[in-house]
């Protein structure tokens, strides 16, 4: 593959701004990059990247199927509170919180309540026929209240070994919560790339109608990736909530539907709905997580923080958008967009 | 006459100093394209083409599906830019940068797929950019008054103010016609208008036609009816696989000549085409594969009762708007009955779905293919195959090699171009659309296949092909509804031919030797009384 | 509108007359309260309080809302309040400029105004009966001394974990913990990020400060919350929270204060969140026509490990 | 719109007979009065959402331009220059996004996206701290109130909120621009191919949002009489739900200006349920608001299915 090729990838630039991230942060701490075993484990700023992308990498997953049916979820981020709030309040009522049994029946229980929130969700959106912002606007207000309800407005902390795991533990070298990421990444990948669900959701998703006169579930495929997506935004919550060993249910994946949607889009799957790509997410995930660890390495000032996250993006959207990237090909043509097809 | 099939025949153009009309030869041309070349990735679709659109000239543009015809009206109009050629309008060199540029500069357009918005009025589609003011706003009432004149030209009684999208597909067809009369143009490109119009909608349009030429309107005119081309064109340029053949008068180029040159082949296509598919009488007897008993749908459909014997074509016939479309919709499941039952082998079903239809074998092929047919962004295999794998569900995916050997033997057979199961199929051209769609339907293998105008936008040779191959399906046993615009080719199919009108079936007709186009539109013309 | 209400309404110490008075609703005290939203702990235990002390028993019939965070919220609900003809207006601003207005109107209304936690900036102070709360600033001060006297007899490296961007608590504790260890030369801060308040956000934050900075000794949280994600962060790259590294924070949750017990964190300034039984005992004296002081600061204690242990039994909060 | 309306004369009908004073012309008045600058980003809102976009930015364009209006303020500027440039501000941001999401085809979530990030992050160089605002033209036109004594009264805010949406439907409904701003919303691709001026139109429509979200700005610095860099977190999502719950289709192409208002009514008409019922804990009340969203949406869509 020559240069140019690359360089045409679609995910190019988002690895470029990964990288340079990386080189900025190591330049400023040189130890940054280090890989290093302690204890048997991989410790370092790649290990810890890998680790804490898996919050935003699991959310991510889910909110990029449901984007390929031209939908799209807020809830995730309350699906994540709920989750903790479930979890967390069971094992600290429980007489033996570091009985593994303990935790995984709180887990059980509150992965059946995200998925009741992913079904209600997806009922709205797919038999309601209410528009998907709407539709789960309701429950990115309503769940953080029912999450805060659970835990009575308090943060609820708890000591439990195997819940810490789940964050903090390290399993074969590496952190248990980037193998946990990384098998459900797996598994969506094998779900849809190896049956023939990955293709029938862009069906559903370039044009619902055809795709329903041509004998699709529609809906039921619309439905079905609404729960996917709670249930993934619920591991998501476990590992947020296992990282600080507390359910805080007002704070708990505040705010992360915007940087789902955004690594999802930077990793090249459109808003319209349609083609999705799996491993662009993972490098929109990755991207956006290094840009925030960045922040604090770098020591960019509190106050233009915002501003440092708001110019990476804008570069990267720019350096990635279909003019840009026509303007360097070597052969310069201009071609009407083909814009996707909206029926009204 | 031998021409081998690859190379294209060395023939002359004819000369433009040549008198044809008697006052073209002191005219420039208004349009002259030279040497347009258009590339997509991976494919050329346009070679050094030229064009010349003369004043007070009808050209016809010639050429099979995926020849480059539409391209090369895109490129003129500034929807794709050209990698090599010039543009001539009036005398000077010209790009525009999209169709607004182009229609300023006189040129107005009808583009193959029907380009309105379905959201507006039909009074706005035609209208929109031209509406009537008054003191700078827009005046409804004047601007539906306007339109409702434009729609009159085409004799087209609709009301202004009703929403575009509750109109059929032939009926948007002509407002989209009525809005490229609109501007006062001086080149006027119609891709394909009468793809789904019949025979009196066609004759309309060829006399509104006739009258802007009069007024000495350049007219570019593409079509895949024959018939139509002789009957309207002055001239014609014909292309094949993006490069241009030749330039001719209609007068001097035989059909023949003309499907040869445009096909590349001898005549052996076109003896086809000519030839009546055989209809071997249905088995009658037999179980009808599927029956609707008083089947009707409030708003959309009375109820009717229809049989459909497997090995058996039974054709649509009627009017625009007669109801066809949701005829055959209701037998899908696509829209759901109201009223009446519905047996699919003798037993009672109630389709809710397509989906229910699709397990019962019963396959739908809708009229609409960019909306309701073509996933644009999936490959031409992945559309080929949805059907199928709708069928088994998500769960078990159609092996590569199945899905393989499926593609290939249907892109072969409906000589699907480009040939290349992993081209994305909404950058396909129109006809190979409508290919890659039936392509879908046959490989489900069903009992009962639908087809809703499937020969539209199709040229010639896949047209015939078509045709035999529902006529081949028909004697292995499957069970055709047959809908097309075009009267004889219902004929030429069917066993059996169902009339329609406002949206109520009014009668039936056993086909035979002698009956003709006529008896149907005297049949629709009666109402039925004499069913 | 408020008028008819003051007027009728009992005098002095009347709890105990509601309480036995029962239902008869004209002997309540109606007050609205306008809470910030729920977006900590602290929160929490204050709504708690204000919520358990102004009850039907007490003489009081509150009305709550909560405003999620958003001014435009707020002033809609002191609005409504207005509306609806409480007699008094208490509330806690998500933002101390933008009042004027609105207080206006309730002047008008002739409904008495007090805030509570935070405070407004209105130059006209007769808009509002009195302020209760704590002295941010002050509290950064008093851990900037503590610190500046405990641990900066030596050079040491501060890293600060600041509240919310721009919020009030945020700016004047950064700028009283600044105040207080400028003149020692010790104490020096290499590095303030925001963790917005929450544990999450101080954990990521604090991982990032070691990776970059592999000398750090004291870590000033702004509050609690971020403390503790601190802790965890700490705790997860090997080191030892309150020895290895120190820890100092404000708020004194019961989180906060038992890891303060267990010597993760070295020193608490107290803020305290049970506002409740002050605010009754405003109202009752504005209603019994006393007058109260326009600033009133509640009373904060500090704690090191050993205060914190003792303390821990009796912690309401 | 109609289910709109009829959801909403339920609301009221319900509100009336459950709390006393709940309808009376004051807490009518308050809901516009409270509401003037959610209206007039809604309004904003519309006209992108009509083309089929989104505008995420118009949040922190409101904060944005607060802040930039208090620091004028604070240093001296006086109201005649500092209001025309806090609208503009918008303006500029709203210009910004149209070229990111027309000419470098960047997806307009994603363009209005980093545009709230960037109208955030320079509100915090701005305006760290929240500054009151002083001016007097701005204290009198926050003390306006024309109307009767007994609270039925309308603010120079409410005015011009109500002015904006007059103007805007007539834009929308009788002008070349708003038709095509239809068009675009029906496809895009239809009305590039019909010779429509989309390149244009797109743009005008995000610089018709930013200009909007630069007067909701001011509009929200006369309510509040100050500039925050936290105004306004989640306040495009309000301005989303008002236009979706009007009616407005997010596919593009269908819906009202009208329908807009009565959206923000809706938003307005929750809350002031909430402050009469005073005793809703901070949980009850977010699980109230997401169960009032959800009762209003499936109503609207039942009574939108009945009338098919
Ligand atoms: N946007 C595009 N991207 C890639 N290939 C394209 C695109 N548009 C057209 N093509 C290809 O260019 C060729 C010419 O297509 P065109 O639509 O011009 O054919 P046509 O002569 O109009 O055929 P038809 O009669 O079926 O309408 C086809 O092979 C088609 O696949
Ligand atoms: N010439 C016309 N004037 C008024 N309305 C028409 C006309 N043609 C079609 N319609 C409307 O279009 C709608 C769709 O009809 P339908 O799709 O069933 O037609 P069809 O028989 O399938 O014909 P075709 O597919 O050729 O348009 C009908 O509701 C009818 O009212
Ligand atoms: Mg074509
Ligand atoms: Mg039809």
């Amino acid at each position: 593959m020559n240069l140019g090729a690359i360089a045409r990838h679609r995910l190019f630039w988002p690895l470029v701004a990964l990288v340079l991230l990386l080189v900025a942060s190591a330049l400023k701490s040189p130890a940054f990059l280090e890989v290093t075993v302690r204890d048997g484990h991989l410790f370092g700023g790649p290990v810890d990247i890998l680790r804490r992308s898996s919050v935003l990498l699991l959310v991510a997953l889910g909110m990029t199927l449901v984007i390929a049916t031209r939908g799209i979820d807020l809830s995730v981020g309350a699906v994540m509170a709920i989750a903790g709030a479930v979890a967390l309040s069971q094992i600290a009522a429980s007489p033996d919180p570091g009985a593994l049994s303990t935790v995984l029946l709180a887990m059980a229980t509150a992965l059946a309540v995200a998925l009741a929130v992913g079904v209600f969700n997806g009922f709205l959106v797919a038999v309601v026929g209410i528009q998907p912002i709407v539709a789960t606007l309701i429950f990115m207000t309503a769940g953080r209240g029912i999450a805060m309800l659970i835990t009575g407005g308090q943060i609820t902390t708890v000591t439990s070994a195997p819940y810490k795991t789940i964050a903090s533990g390290y399993w074969l070298g590496l952190p248990v919560a980037a193998l946990i990421a990384a098998f459900v990444f797996g598994v969506t990948a094998l779900l849809t790339r190896r049956t023939a669900l990955g293709v029938l959701i862009e069906s559903v998703g370039i044009n619902p109608s055809a795709s329903r006169l041509a004998g699709v579930r529609a809906r039921t495929i619309i439905w079905t990736v609404y729960v996917i997506c709670a249930a993934f935004a619920c591991i998501a919550g476990f590992i947020k909530s296992s990282d600080i060993m507390a359910a805080d249910s007002n704070n708990a994946g505040l705010f992360i539907e915007l940087d789902a949607i955004l690594a999802v889009v930077i990793g090249g799957t459109s808003l319209a709905g349609g083609k999705f790509s799996l491993t662009g997410t993972l490098v929109g995930s990755l991207v956006i997580t290094t840009l925030t660890l960045s922040i604090t390495i770098l020591g960019i000032p509190v106050n233009a923080v915002s501003l440092f996250k708001a110019l990476v993006v804008i570069a990267v959207c720019l350096l990635q958008s279909p003019v840009v990237q026509h303007r360097m090909r070597s052969r310069r043509r201009r071609v009407a967009p083909v814009p996707v097809e909206v029926p009204a | 006459m031998t021409t081998s099939p690859t190379a294209i025949p060395p023939d002359q153009p004819d000369q433009p100093g040549e008198p044809d009309r008697p006052d073209a030869r002191d005219r420039e041309p208004v349009v002259a394209m030279t040497g347009i070349t258009v590339t997509f990735p991976g494919v050329k679709a346009l070679d050094g083409v030229d064009l010349r659109l003369f004043p007070g000239e009808v050209h016809a543009l010639m050429g099979e599906n995926g020849a480059g015809k539409s391209t090369l009206i895109k490129a003129l109009t500034g929807v794709y830019a050209v990698d090599a050629g010039t543009i001539v309008v009036d005398g000077t060199a010209r790009t525009f940068a999209g169709p607004a540029q182009a229609q300023a500069a006189g040129i107005s357009t009808v583009y193959q797929e029907v380009n309105l918005c379905d959201n507006l009025s039909v009074a706005e589609n035609v209208m929109l950019g031209h509406e009537v003011r008054r003191a700078g706003l827009v005046d409804f009432r004047g601007t539906r008054r306007a339109a409702r004149e434009h729609l009159r030209a085409l004799n087209l009684d609709i009301d202004p103010a009703s929403t575009l999208s509750s109109h059929s597909l032939a009926v948007q067809q002509l407002v989209a016609i009525c809005r490229a009369m609109v501007v006062d143009a001086r080149v006027l490109i119609l891709d394909e208008p009468t793809s789904s119009l019949d025979v009196d909608e066609v004759e309309r349009l060829f006399a509104v036609v006739r009258d802007l030429r009069g007024r000495g309107v350049a007219i570019l005119f593409v079509s895949h009816f024959l018939e139509q081309v002789y009957a309207i064109s002055d001239r014609m340029t014909v292309l094949r696989n993006g490069t241009l053949v030749g330039e001719y008068r209609t007068a001097d180029l035989p059909r023949v000549e003309l499907v040869q040159k445009m096909i590349g082949r001898s005549l052996e296509v076109l003896e086809q085409l000519e030839e009546a598919p055989k209809r071997v009488a249905a088995e009658r007897g037999v179980q009808p594969y599927v029956q609707a008993l008083g089947l009707g749908r409030k708003g959309s459909i009375e109820p009717f009762d229809l049989d459909v014997y497997p090995g058996e074509v039974v054709g649509l016939a009627g009017l625009l708007g007669s109801g066809r479309t949701e005829l055959a919709r209701l037998l899908y499941g696509a829209d759901r009955s109201d009223v009446g039952e519905l047996r699919v082998e003798g037993q009672p079903t109630r389709l809710r779905t397509p989906r229910a239809a699709l397990a019962r074998r019963i396959v739908y092929s809708s009229e609409s293919r960019k909306t309701e047919g073509i996933i644009g962004d999936l490959t031409v295999r992945e559309n080929i195959v949805l059907g199928l794998q709708a069928e088994r569900g998500w769960l078990r995916r159609i092996p590569q090699r199945k899905a393989d050997e499926v593609v290939a033997q249907y892109v072969e057979q409906l000589g699907i171009r480009p040939a290349d199961p992993d081209a994305i199929a909404g950058n396909l051209s129109g006809g190979n659309q409508q290919k890659v769609l039936l392509a879908r339907w046959l490989a489900t293998q069903p009992r009962l296949l639908l087809l809703d105008e499937p020969t539209r936008g199709i040229d010639v040779g896949a047209k015939a092909e078509i045709q035999r191959l529902v006529a081949e399906l028909a004697e292995q046993g499957m069970a055709v509804v047959f809908i097309s615009a075009e009267l004889e080719e219902v004929l030429r199919l069917s066993h059996r031919i169902a009339v329609m009108r406002d949206r109520r079936k009014i009668g039936e007709l056993v086909n035979g030797d002698d009956v003709t186009t006529d008896d149907v539109v005297d049949l629709i013309a009666s109402g039925g009384q004499d069913a | 509108l408020g008028l008819a209400a003051c007027g009728s309404s009992g005098s002095g110490d009347s709890s105990t007359d509601a309480a036995s008075g029962g239902g008869d609703s004209g002997d309540l005290i109606t007050v609205g309260f306008s809470q910030v939203g729920a977006e900590s702990g602290w929160r929490a235990a204050n709504t708690k309080s204000i919520q358990d002390t102004l009850t039907k028993d007490n003489g009081f019939d509150l009305k709550f809302s909560d405003a999620q965070q958003k001014q435009e919220n707020q002033i809609q609900a002191i609005r409504s309040y207005i509306a609806q003809g409480v007699d008094y207006i208490a509330f806690s601003p998500v933002v101390e400029s933008g009042w004027d207005a609105v207080l206006e109107e309730a002047k008008q209304a002739n409904i008495p105004v007090i805030l509570t936690d935070r405070a407004v900036d209105s130059e006209d102070t007769s808009l509002y009966k009195t302020f209760i709360g704590s002295d941010f600033v002050e509290e950064g001060k008093r851990i900037g001394e503590w610190v500046s006297d405990n641990l900066g007899t030596e050079p040491i490296n501060v890293v600060e974990l600041q509240g919310t961007t721009g919020s009030a608590p945020a700016i004047d504790r950064k700028q009283g913990f600044e105040d207080a260890t400028k003149g020692n030369p010790n104490v020096k801060i290499i590095a303030s990020q925001t963790g917005n308040f929450t544990r999450a956000e101080g954990k990521t934050v604090m991982e990032g400060f070691l990776q970059a900075y592999p000398d750090i000794d004291v870590v000033y949280a702004h509050n609690d919350d971020m403390g503790l994600g601190a802790i965890e962060a700490i705790e997860a790259a090997g080191k030892v929270p309150g020895k290895d590294i120190k820890i100092v924070s404000i708020d004194g949750v019961k989180d906060g204060m038992t890891a303060l017990s267990e010597g993760k964190i070295n020193y608490i300034v107290e803020c305290n969140p049970l506002l409740g039984p002050d605010l009754a005992d405003i109202i009752k004296t504005l209603q019994s026509g006393g007058t109260v002081e326009p600033r009133i600061v509640t009373h904060d204690d500090a704690f090191d490990q050993a205060a914190a242990t003792a303390a821990l039994p009796t912690r309401q909060y | 719109m109609l289910g709109t309306v009829v959801v909403l004369a339920v609301m009221l009908a319900v509100g009336g007979s459950r709390y006393e004073n709940f309808l009376t012309g004051r807490v009518m008045a308050n809901v516009l009065i409270n509401n003037s600058f959610l209206v007039v980003l809604a309004v904003g809102m519309t006209f992108v959402i009509l083309t089929g976009g989104i505008d995420l930015s118009v949040g922190a364009v409101v904060a944005l331009s607060g802040c930039i209006s208090a620091w004028m303020f604070t240093h001296g500027w006086s109201a005649g220059i500092t209001i025309p440039v806090c609208v503009l501000v918008g303006t500029l941001v709203g210009l910004v996004v149209g070229v990111m999401v027309h000419v470098f085809e960047i997806q307009p979530f994603i363009a209005t996206l980093a545009a709230m990030f960037l109208a955030r992050g320079l509100c915090y160089l701005v305006a760290p701290e929240s500054i009151p605002i002083t001016d007097p033209t701005i204290v009198k036109l926050s003390q306006t109130r024309w109307g009767t004594d007994d609270g039925l009264v309308i603010t120079p805010s409410g005015v011009i909120a109500l002015a904006v949406v007059a103007i805007a439907f007539v834009v929308l409904h009788y002008t070349r621009f708003g038709r095509t701003v239809y068009a675009i919303g029906g496809s895009e691709q239809s009305a590039r191919l019909m010779g429509l001026p989309v390149a244009r139109t797109k743009v005008l429509v995000y610089v018709i949002s930013g200009t909007c979200a630069g007067l909701g700005g001011l509009l929200f610095a006369i309510f509040s009489r100050s500039g925050y860099s936290l105004t306004g977190v989640g306040m495009e999502l309000d301005a989303i739900a008002a236009v979706v719950i009007g009616g407005t289709l997010l596919t593009g192409g269908s819906g009202f200006v009208l329908g807009s208002v009565l959206g923000v009514a809706v938003l307005g008409l929750i809350q002031t349920i909430i402050t009469f019922q005073g005793t809703l804990s901070s949980w009850w009340t977010k699980i109230v608001i997401g169960a009032l969203l959800l009762v209003f949406v499936v109503l609207q869509r039942l009574l939108v299915l009945r009338r098919r």
